[in-house]
């Protein structure tokens, strides 16, 4: 894929956008239509593409796939530790109000954060799996 | 049967469940079968979907100046399992690069021949 | 004024449909792969703009126009792109074009 | 027949000849792109039915990651699907199961009616509501006892707090299911990398690990 030069510079063009148009759909998700796994798929499309476009060693580069392996139990961890905030708190498992004055918009976003973080990473693990079997090939 | 149309929604889910049905049933190939239940799943998407429409209604996102919202709850039960489908067919495809790489091949009755052999 | 821009939006709507119209005939019509490439890029640049250009005139209000604008953008980005990496995937896999004095194959490029 | 129903049937149309056209091709590499076309037409449908945030999913997910993910496979596999003559039996029970199904929607309620069970139980005026400003009542109580007693979260988007804050466990449980294929998908190619395929041999001779990972 080295003399793709159109492929190589469009791409350059439009993953910054891709990635900012990830985090977008993930904090307006209350407002418009949004959430964790629509920005979590966007944010994994943009990494598949660099990916695809410049080979796997630079993208494995930009995203350790060792980093992307521990996401994808860090989100559900940030997402049961919410819950398990929200016990501490005095309130029941994920009951948001116990976060505090806005607890329910506090909740919810960093309910949506973790089920970004996991999406995203189970997404790129999976094709980080899939893009090394071929260069094995 | 004046509303044909009202129920056309329905009878096209079911052309689409069947076809994906008979896609897992008649072929052989691996991967067509995940296909095929792939097109199963999109139609159960869209029948949980069809359900939760109002005639007249908007996006469940409420602003001022509409009144009527379709129900959020499809909406919300398809959200999840949209990604869930994925993540399954991920993990199904992986096990056919190792069913391919065990067997040699990914038709099924060639490996059931195998398996009858071994 | 907004019958006028009602109207100047039709006036841009229409005839994008008609190029996606003439694309999608010439996707079926056409002999061999490139000259079917070309047609399926009328569809995507031309046509898509067109409407695009005409919804943003009809559009509410202006916060619509430059989400509009933005999808525009992508999309002239995108769809030329995304013709050229298939004629140049088709190019360097040794995929010949018909030339004037070739046979006229029956439609060659069937899916099984 | 409004305009409404128009782009409706045209668009189911196409799905379905699309769905048939999967079925009926042989050539996987073909078959991997329809199904990315399957489920972009799939997205546009959802989005006609008043439900931006799964089209959203549906568009990225089905169009974008299944598509690679399926291309992927191919590239790794790289077989072609042989010719093998289909059973008569399975276009029967296929026609007989969709014969009962359109059966058992004769009476169901037909697209969009007001008053279609689904949309006027008390329930969905509970979600709706949750989108009320707390300032109007006062902050977000538990739902009381009786269902007109509403819960009330003050996000515009109803479908975000129903899936984070109303259903905010089984969301937890959909995010371990992922979480949990995501460490299958590891864990079954992990071991494809290392061993060399020997069909001749019976029994697998065990590989030498490569050390921890990277």
């Amino acid at each position: 894929m080295k003399n793709h030069v159109i492929l190589r510079f469009v791409t350059k063009l439009l993953i910054p956008h891709i990635l900012l148009y990830a985090f977008y759909v993930q904090w307006h998700g209350d407002f418009g239509p949004g959430g964790g796994f629509q920005a979590g798929v966007i944010f994994a499309a943009a990494i598949v593409l660099y990916g695809l476009i410049f080979g796997l060693q630079a993208a494995e580069r930009a995203i350790r796939p060792g980093l992307v392996q521990s996401g994808v139990a860090l989100g559900l961890l940030l997402y049961i530790g919410v819950g398990i905030a929200s016990m501490l708190l005095g309130g029941e498992f994920l009951d948001y109000d116990a976060l505090g004055h806005d607890g329910q918009h506090h909740g919810i976003l960093l309910v949506e954060t973790g089920v970004f973080i996991t999406v995203a990473s189970v997404m790129i693990t999976v094709f980080y799996s899939f893009a090394e079997l071929i260069r094995r090939q | 049967m004046t509303d044909v149309l009202g129920l056309f929604n329905y009878w096209i889910v079911i052309v689409l469940m069947m076809t994906g049905f008979y896609i897992v049933i008649a072929r052989h190939n691996l991967i067509k079968k995940l296909i095929g239940l792939s097109v199963f799943q999109v139609s159960v998407f869209l029948l949980y979907i069809t359900i939760g429409v109002i005639e007249g209604g908007t996006a469940p996102i409420v602003a001022e100046g509409y009144a009527v919202y379709s129900n959020p709850l499809p909406s919300v039960l398809i959200l999840t399992a949209i990604v869930v489908g994925v993540a399954t067919i991920a993990v199904g495809l992986a096990l056919v690069v190792r069913i391919q790489e065990e067997y040699g091949t990914i038709e099924e009755d060639e490996i059931q021949a195998q398996d009858h052999k071994a | 004024m907004d019958a006028v821009r009602e109207l100047l939006g039709w006036l841009w709507i229409v005839p994008g449909a008609t190029f996606c119209v003439i694309g999608g005939i010439g996707l079926l019509r056409f002999p061999e792969f490139y000259s079917r490439m070309h047609a399926a890029g009328v569809t995507d640049t031309l046509g898509a703009a067109l409407v695009l250009i005409g919804l943003m005139f009809q559009s509410p209000d202006w916060t619509v126009a430059v989400k509009l604008a933005l999808i525009l953008f992508f999309l002239y980005v995108t769809s030329p792109t995304a013709a050229h990496a298939l004629i140049h995937a088709a190019h360097t896999t040794g995929h010949e074009p018909l030339l004037a004095d070739d046979p006229a194959p029956a439609h060659e490029g069937d899916i099984p | 027949m409004s305009g409404e129903q128009l782009i409706d049937i045209v668009l189911l149309t196409l799905l379905a000849s699309t769905a048939i056209a999967i079925a009926r091709l042989r050539n996987l590499l073909a078959t991997a792109m329809l199904t990315g076309i399957f489920s972009l037409l799939g997205a546009c449908w959802m989005l006609f039915l008043d439900a931006p945030d799964v089209a959203f999913t549906e568009a990225a997910v089905g169009a974008g990651m299944s598509t690679i993910l399926i291309l992927a496979t191919l590239c790794v596999v790289n077989a072609e699907e042989k010719p093998s003559r289909e059973s008569p039996i399975a276009l029967v029970a296929v026609l007989l199961t969709g014969g009962v199904l359109v059966y058992g929607t004769l009476d169901m309620p037909s697209y969009g009616d007001p008053d279609a069970p689904a949309t006027t139980s008390p329930i969905t005026r509970i979600y709706l509501d949750s989108a009320n400003a707390p300032s109007e009542q006062e902050e977000g109580h538990a739902a009381g006892s009786n269902p007109g007693d509403g819960f009330v979260v003050g996000i515009p988007n109803t479908v975000t707090t129903v899936l984070a804050s109303f259903r905010g466990y089984d969301t937890m449980g959909e995010t371990a299911v992922i979480f949990t294929a995501g460490l299958g998908v590891l864990m079954v190619l992990a071991g494809a990398r290392h061993r060399r395929p020997d069909p001749s041999m019976e029994i697998e001779p065990e590989p030498v690990d490569e050390g921890p990972g990277k």
